[in-house]
């Protein structure tokens, strides 16, 4: 019984109760409840295929549940918890409302079976979200937000597009792994890459997470992205061009990591970074890869969350996230600097936390299928995000400089969800077999080897030597209040400056034809005044004797039509 | 069988006209004028249910009223396609009247009889459309249609009404004496007959170029379907009071437009006429035209109705799309989403009345915060944009599915592309009213506390919203009963 | 054609053909005579009810296409009077006397308002003989008579325009002008029938017709053809010798405007008719040139020359009477296109166009009477308080563009159908256009009957029902023959059959 | 800004033993240790048997130097970078989050010793 209930219907009607609760810590409560109960549905799901509609002449699967859609739905579960546990103090319907949908349609998306169900709560995922960035509710969050929806809506119509494609081909909409080859493929991943950030594509993630609430960002980095990271291990496993597409991905973010200002964007790149390693391992394919994929969305869901709630709590108690900024904070909010470290430990993919145990495993992967270029390159980002999101994000928000402030330590309810996540993180770094049991093949890997903990410690310490030399040198550049320039600049300012330009001269043609015309029409009509007009010349009351004269050509003209016919 | 159809379809044209009557009887009795004109629309309703069950999705013989010339009678039937549109207007005029008592009474506008009086003949116009067997009955009423909305768009009877209303009449009327009645006689003077027949009534008769000119009269001169460049009337038609804009220029006037549109693309020219002899090329472009160029325009108003009414004049060229696509696909989408973008359009229209009823504003620039406050009202906004849009769970979702997919068969993938972009140009133009709305700080001075519209005002957009979430769960039984249409010619 | 009976049974039904020129003609004098002005007005009123019933009967008995012959006098023709009904001329003659029972009761108020009373019984009597003018026009079958007619009842319409002149002195000089020129026109006509006197050495319409088609076209004939086409015209009011027209519609009294316009012009366009297919030939080469190459131009030019005119006016009365010249352009239109569809057009169209410029008459009658003028300055607002009265203007106005449901529409259809069945496409959209500009004159008068406030300080009342009811009767006609066109219809395609089969029509 | 009432007695304990690292001292005695680390597991790389999977990767130091190197180059690499995409922070302004106050309202900022 049980298994014929979506696990998503659970949020959308935790939604529309939540409106008969009045608005305080009973609400509060029932958000810290539904995942939880949430995570035992998913938990106690068995395998198979449920909840099966009729629907519009199609048979919708509602809820399809494999190892790797439960672990995706798991994680989920488990990031709307910390979210909600992180957001206790937050009072404002709408983003309560919004966190539930939204966290609701990507754990709906995650078992949808088909192609039109996962379009549903794609597009479910698109709007829930944006609230979180308008609740910010400024001029800036308003427009990022509406950037931000088109992007997501975008994805979406650009599935459905590639869905209808695909079912004319087929005949068939069920959401089985796919070939790249049709028109209909093609758009169906590059719907994914958009959700997924793929290169060029990537910078709506940069723009929203920075700008959403302090509690929204933690919500909004745990699901989109990954949810198009279980659509492409699901689809596109093993897609050669996905490797690439990853590495890319992987390496170019570091770079404007770090040079940027905002710590939350910071960690919005790194996010993008982290996503290249996952996608490298959609695109090798193999058992071991897709695994790493898994585990690492899994791990990475779980600091990356810590991350910002980290820098979140930074935020709330200081109002601002700019590195340039902060600094020092660690006097005063010593435990949040302690678990944004663990964060970064755990992202920089140090032995005992979570990251070294699930990044490995798509490092090994790829140079065990001798992709030999892109391991180099994987290489070089592990060493770029334990420099920008492992150094740069506590460095520069708890020490470096010290900025004056003293701000009070995070509020309990942060601390705790913060908390929470840490020691996952450091549980899944300890105890690597509990998270590798949950995912969707078998394996058989040890990550911890004496040649992996030292080589892995090389890279990071080295790292850090070269941090600490560039920073004691003077080298290292220094935070400063500016913005950097990124694919975002197309649609921000070359289009629009584009799209006025060409308004401006067609208004202008247009003015001119329209006052052409314009200028036509009335003289016409004055004209047709001028002669029809009471006073004109036709309308006018004619002597009788013209009428005669009329008379007389009329006659001479039929009489010579009569003649000569 | 409570009422023979027949009778039936009679009883839809008559009961409204009876409506008209008792406004102009009883114009100094408000209350009663308005029960009665009520209960007509219940009654209209139920007629049309009747006819429902009665026929179900099939079609019945022509009852003919009149031979007026040889071979052309006033005949009505039955058929999926215009019970459809009758179940649609007259289920949303019950809607609408609610609305238009409390807006009107909350508004304090004059001349309620006049008002109430052509509203309830354009219904019974409408009806007459939508059971029309033959295009010579269509026409007849269109511009029957045409003449009983001017009252209502000069209701105001402010300059700016009386031109609007003289760019309303001038479109409406020169588009279609000066061109659909040319092609009207023009098809009744090739083949003999103007009956809507299944699989059209022009193969065989025409051929080549003529085709397409012969479809572009019919096309430029059903100008109810706004399609562009004989759009300027829909804009201009919002002077008129907010129900009007809301049943009329979301519901009856345009659908009446493009629901004759899909009348002559299946039943006069026939599908298969059309894709083989490819005239409709030319219309499939004007419309994807149309789509972007009209959603375009719509960002930049600032006016709330003018935006919404540009917006209509791109949904409506969605159907025409789906008329020209030519494939069955295409035309099922365009019915389907005649019933979805009228359920989305008559949401967004009368939550832009209830804001006006309440505050007093027309721009979005002056809506800032007033989500707050009016949390039931853009709600409803929010999910008749959403239908509009074409996001799930409703009903918008469906129709643009079935347009996909109908291009898809005839491998336009220009037009899936248009069909995307549009639906992201939407989000562009409608979704900030919401962000805006709920996010935006009020200006100062503004209540704090939630002010609704009237409880008149402020519901029937509420039940339009959900009714189009209840259209995504029922999409399926929707398209299984319009599938006559395109199936078996 | 078809069956033909001559009489010599006598029985009333019989004498249906001279009674119905008998009958309006009697009592002309009748009322004079007795100079009762409280009988005037149902003395006329009786006899032109009579005439309508004897019309209804004549047309009845034509409309399958068959054709009655009454000799006066028991003459055989050519040497005797012969009274020729058929399908055209008993449609025409329903047309006339119809309108004129309807605007006998209208007429009651409207006169005792516009013109002294001593004058009544003057008046009625000149409007019987106006009527027995049309009417003999009509149904007679010799070319002669119809000269005779036409002149008694020009004579009374001059009379009856310058009976306006005790509202505006300037009827006086409209009446004198129409005098002139109807003159000239009725000469031109007669010296047209004299030549084909000359030509055939007849006057009987059937004779004539057999004559002319066994001698052929000679000049004579073809001089006799063009005096009367543009004698004629003059009568019509083709376009530019339409001069008389608007201001003989202004300012004549109301009621004279309404029946003037209803069924003068029209019984002009009969004999043309009557001319150009029963007594000469459409096969002639000479015809159709004239018909192509002067008619139908001065046709369209009057479609929109005269439109335009219409447009720009600021007087109701004036834009009707323009309305009307543009309207007699669709008329001579369908004539020339010369094929049958045309024609049935032409003769719908005359029916149609005569109840729905009636109704609009009427309706600016009633107007003139509550407010004293028809300047849209004084008529503005008047739908709020004259709601009946505004109403039924507004059904005629429809019908005058040509709204589908309306009778207007109905001719406009034909004629549309009738230039696509020719190929003539650049016409019909001609036709279109046109309409289209009809569009524009009616609505302003819509507007300024409905959109603007009305004049401070005036309240007018409601007209009377003696007004009200004729002038709804052809509201509610002008409608009715919008959907049941079977006998405008029907009986036009007989008269059309009927006058394309040229004089075997006749024989 | 608050400085005149810095007084650490207020922190929070783990925040007073955390002051350490305040002296500039303590710093360089943290960089030391990193230097001596970095020593070490350099040098631990001959001493265990490595497993590899491709050849570089047995390059003795191959991570370490790897790490080392990347990282200034990626630090310069970005430094340059910013000379072509640095832009005031008002570049977007009123489009963007980054030009604006975070809404008050919507934060508890509680100085420590307030």
């Amino acid at each position: 019984m049980l298994e014929q209930i979506p696990t998503a219907f659970l949020f959308f009607a935790a939604a529309i109760v939540l409106f008969a609760i009045p608005q305080g810590r009973a609400r509060a409560a029932l958000l810290l409840v539904v995942p939880v109960i949430a995570a035992l549905h998913v938990w106690t799901l068995p395998f198979g295929v449920f909840a099966q509609k009729e629907f519009f002449g199609f048979t919708l699967d509602l809820l399809r549940v494999d190892k790797l859609s439960r672990v995706f739905a798991l994680i989920f579960t488990i990031a709307a918890f910390l979210g909600n546990l992180y957001a206790w103090h937050v009072r404002d319907t709408v983003q309560q409302v919004a966190a539930l949908l939204y966290a609701g349609s990507a754990i709906g998306a995650v078992f949808a079976g088909d192609l039109i169900t996962l379009f549903f709560y794609w597009e479910g995922t698109a709007i829930a979200s944006v609230f979180l960035i308008w609740a910010r509710r400024t001029e800036g969050a308003f427009n990022t937000g509406m950037r931000y929806l088109v992007v997501q809506i975008g994805s979406g119509v650009v599935l459905i597009a590639g869905v209808a494609l695909i079912y004319r081909e087929t005949g068939s909409i069920a959401f089985e792994l796919m070939t790249l080859g049709s028109l209909g493929t093609w758009l169906v991943f590059l719907s994914f890459g958009v959700k997924a950030a793929f290169p060029l594509l990537h910078n709506w993630l940069q723009d929203s997470y920075s700008a959403a609430t302090v509690t929204g960002t933690v919500i909004l980095s745990a699901f989109t992205t990954k949810l198009a990271i279980y659509a492409l291990a699901r689809g596109f496993a093993g897609t050669e061009i996905l490797i690439y597409i990853g590495a890319i991905m992987t390496l170019f973010p570091i770079f404007f990591a770090v040079i940027e200002n905002d710590l939350r964007r910071v960690l919005a790149y790194s996010l993008n970074n982290q996503l290249g390693f996952m996608v490298v391992g959609i695109g090798v394919g193999t058992e071991l890869a897709l695994n790493g994929t898994a585990a690492h969305a899994f791990a990475h869901i779980l600091y990356k969350a810590l991350l910002f709630m980290s820098i979140g709590a930074v935020l709330y108690r200081t109002g601002t996230a700019k590195g340039s900024e902060l600094g020092g904070l660690y006097r005063t909010m010593p435990l949040t600097m302690i678990f944004c470290v663990v964060g970064a430990a755990a992202i920089s993919a140090f032995p005992l936390f979570s990251g070294f145990v699930s990044k490995s495993l798509i490092l090994s992967a790829s140079a065990h299928e001798g992709h030999y270029i892109v391991w180099a390159i994987l290489l070089f980002a592990s060493a770029g995000v334990f420099h920008h999101s492992g150094i740069k994000i506590p460095y520069f928000a708890f020490f470096a400089h010290d900025s004056g402030l003293r701000p009070k330590e995070a509020p309990r309810h942060m601390l705790l969800a913060m908390g929470f996540a840490a020691a996952l993180s450091i549980a899944i770094g300890v105890f690597p077999s509990n998270l590798y049991a949950l995912l969707p093949y078998d394996v058989e890997y040890v990550p911890y080897t004496t040649t992996h903990v030292i080589t892995q410690l090389q890279l990071l310490m080295f790292s850090a030597l070269a941090f600490a030399v560039l920073v004691r040198t003077g080298v290292y550049p220094p935070e400063l209040k500016s913005v950097n320039l990124d694919t975002d600049w197309t649609y921000r300012r070359l289009i629009p400056r584009v799209i006025i330009g060409v308004r401006k001269v067609v208004s202008r043609l247009w003015q001119i034809n329209s006052n052409f015309w314009l200028r036509r029409i009335n003289s016409a009509i004055s004209r047709l005044y001028h002669s029809h007009g009471p006073e004109g010349r036709i309308a006018q009351v004619w002597p009788t004797g013209s009428m005669v004269l009329w008379i007389a050509i009329l006659l001479g003209i039929t009489l010579i039509v009569n003649f000569v016919s | 069988m409570i009422v023979e159809t027949n009778t039936a379809i009679l009883l839809t044209m008559l009961i409204p006209a009876g409506a008209m009557v008792t406004n102009l009887v009883f114009r100094n009795r408000p209350d009663l004028r308005d029960g009665l004109t009520l209960a007509a629309a219940v009654a209209t309703f139920i007629t049309v249910l009747t006819i429902l069950s009665n026929v179900g999705n099939g079609t019945t013989e022509p009852l003919v009223m009149f031979e007026v010339f040889p071979g052309l009678d006033l005949a009505f039937n039955v058929e999926p396609l215009g019970l459809l549109f009758a179940i649609v207007a007259s289920g949303l005029w019950i809607i609408t009247h609610l609305y238009g008592i409390g807006y009107m009474r909350g508004n304090n506008e004059d001349n309620h009889p006049r008002f109430f009086a052509s509203f309830s003949l354009a219904i019974s116009a409408v009806m007459g459309i939508a059971f029309a067997s033959n295009m010579f009955t269509l026409f007849i009423f269109y511009e029957i249609l045409t003449l009983s909305t001017y009252p209502l768009v000069a209701h105001k009877g402010t300059p700016e009404a009386i031109r609007g209303a003289r760019t309303y009449l001038g479109i409406l009327l020169g588009t279609s004496i000066g061109l659909q009645l040319l092609a009207v006689i023009w098809t009744y003077s090739i083949t003999g007959t103007l009956d809507f027949t299944k699989g059209g009534i022009l193969e065989g008769h025409i051929a080549g170029p003529a085709v397409a000119v012969l479809l572009a009269l019919y096309a430029f001169g059903i100008g109810k379907a706004a399609l562009m460049p004989f759009h300027r009337w829909l804009p201009a038609a919002m002077v008129a009071p907010t129900p009007v804009s809301a049943l009329l220029h979301a519901v009856a006037v345009v659908k009446a437009g493009v629901f004759t549109m899909l009348k002559v693309g299946i039943y006069i020219f026939g599908i298969d006429f059309l894709a083989e002899s490819g005239a409709s090329e030319w219309l499939m472009w004007l419309a994807a035209y149309s789509i972007i160029a009209a959603s375009v325009v719509a960002m930049t108003k600032d006016n709330l109705k003018a935006r919404l009414a540009y917006s209509t004049i791109s949904q409506l060229s969605y159907i025409t799309l789906g008329m020209a696509l030519a494939t069955s696909m295409g035309a099922l989408g365009g019915g389907m989403h005649i019933a979805m973008h009228a359920m989305g359009k008559i949401t967004l229209f009368m939550a832009a009345g209830s804001i006006y009823v309440a505050t007093h504003k027309t721009n979005i620039s002056q809506m800032n915060g007033l989500g707050k406050i009016m949390p039931i009202t853009y709600g409803a906004f929010f999910i008749g944009a959403l239908s509009i849009i074409g996001l799930p769970p409703l009903g918008g979702s469906w129709s643009k599915w079935l347009l996909i997919v109908g291009a898809a068969d005839t491998q336009q993938w220009v037009m899936i592309g248009v069909l995307m972009a549009s639906s992201l140009l939407n989000v562009a133009y409608l979704l900030p009213i919401i962000g805006r709305g709920f996010f935006s700080p009020l200006p100062e001075g503004s209540p704090t506390k939630i002010s609704e519209s009237p409880l008149l005002v402020w519901l029937p957009p509420a039940i339009t919203a959900f009714g189009t979430i209840v259209l995504f769960f029922y999409a399926g039984t929707l398209q299984e009963f319009l599938s006559p249409i395109v199936s078996g010619n | 054609m078809s069956v033909e009976s001559t009489h010599v049974a006598m029985t009333l039904n019989d004498h249906l053909p001279i009674l119905q020129v008998l009958v309006p003609l009697a009592t002309a004098p009748l009322i004079v005579l007795i100079g009762s002005r409280r009988l005037t007005w149902s003395l006329a009123f009786i006899a032109s009810a009579l005439s309508f019933v004897i019309a209804i009967l004549l047309l009845m008995q034509v409309i399958d296409g068959s054709v009655i012959s009454y000799q006066i006098g028991g003459w055989a023709p050519p040497l005797g009077i012969e009274y020729r009904v058929d399908a055209t001329n008993a449609f025409v003659l329903f047309l006339v006397t119809g309108i004129s029972t309807l605007v006998l009761p209208y007429a009651r108020e409207s006169v005792k308002s516009e013109i002294p009373a001593r004058h009544h019984t003057l008046f009625y009597a000149a409007f019987m003989l106006c009527l027995t003018g049309l009417l003999g026009v009509a149904i007679t079958g010799d070319a002669f008579n119809v000269f005779v007619f036409l002149e008694i009842s020009s004579l009374a319409t001059y009379v009856l325009i310058a009976q306006g002149s005790y509202r505006d002195k300037r009827a006086l000089t409209a009446a004198y002008d129409y005098l002139i020129m109807g003159t000239i026109g009725a000469t031109f006509f007669v010296i047209g029938l004299g030549m084909l006197y000359m030509a055939t050495g007849t006057l009987n319409m059937a004779d004539l017709a057999d004559r002319i088609a066994d001698q052929g076209a000679n000049r004579t004939v073809r001089a006799a053809f063009a005096f009367i086409v543009v004698g004629m015209g003059l009568k019509i009011a083709i376009y530019p010798l339409h001069l008389w027209l608007p201001r003989a519609y202004t300012f004549a009294p109301s009621a004279v405007t309404v029946f003037l316009a209803a069924t003068a012009t029209k019984v002009a366009i009969y004999v043309l008719l009557r001319f150009t297919f029963s007594i000469f030939q459409p096969a002639f080469m000479f015809e159709v040139n004239t018909l192509e190459f002067i008619i139908l131009p001065f046709a369209i030019l009057a479609m929109f020359a005269a439109s335009f005119i219409a447009i720009f006016q600021s007087d109701f009365k004036r834009m009707l009477a323009y309305s009307s010249i543009a309207q007699i352009g669709y008329m001579l239109l369908g004539i020339s296109l010369l094929t049958d569809t045309g024609l049935t057009a032409a003769i719908a169209h005359l029916f149609n166009h005569g109840i729905t410029k009636a109704t609009l008459f009427m309706g600016v009658g009633i107007l003139v009477l509550r407010s004293g003028g028809s300047f849209y300055n004084r008529i503005q607002g008047m739908g709020k308080t004259m709601p009946w009265t505004s109403a039924a203007i507004v059904i005629g106005g429809l019908s005058l563009i040509g709204v589908p449901g309306t009778a207007g529409f109905i001719s406009k259809w034909v004629l549309v159908e009738a230039t696509i069945e020719k190929g003539w496409w650049p016409i019909s959209i001609l036709i279109v256009l046109s309409s289209l500009l009809a569009v524009i004159y009616v609505w302003r008068v819509i507007e300024v009957l409905y959109l603007k406030a009305p004049l401070a300080g005036t309240n007018y009342k409601e007209a009377p029902l003696t007004m009200l009811i004729p002038m709804w009767i052809l509201a509610l006609a002008c409608i009715y023959f919008g959907f049941a066109t079977d006998v405008t219809l029907t009986a036009s395609r007989a008269a059309a059959q009927g006058l394309l089969a040229g004089s075997a029509g006749m024989m | 800004m608050n400085k005149q009432n810095d007084n650490p007695e207020t922190f929070p304990r783990l925040g007073q033993i955390l002051l350490w690292v305040d002296k500039k001292k303590n710093v360089d005695r943290i960089v030391y240790a990193l230097y001596a680390i970095c020593a070490l597991l350099f040098v631990a790389d001959f001493l265990y048997h490595k497993h590899t999977e491709i050849k570089v990767e047995e390059i003795p130091g191959f991570y370490a130097l790897y790490g080392f190197f990347m990282c200034a180059a990626l630090v310069i690499c970005a430094k340059g970078l910013r000379l072509l995409l640095k832009r005031p922070e008002d570049y977007y302004a009123p489009y963007d989050t980054q030009s604006e106050e975070y809404p008050e309202d919507q934060l508890e900022r509680i100085d420590h010793d307030a």
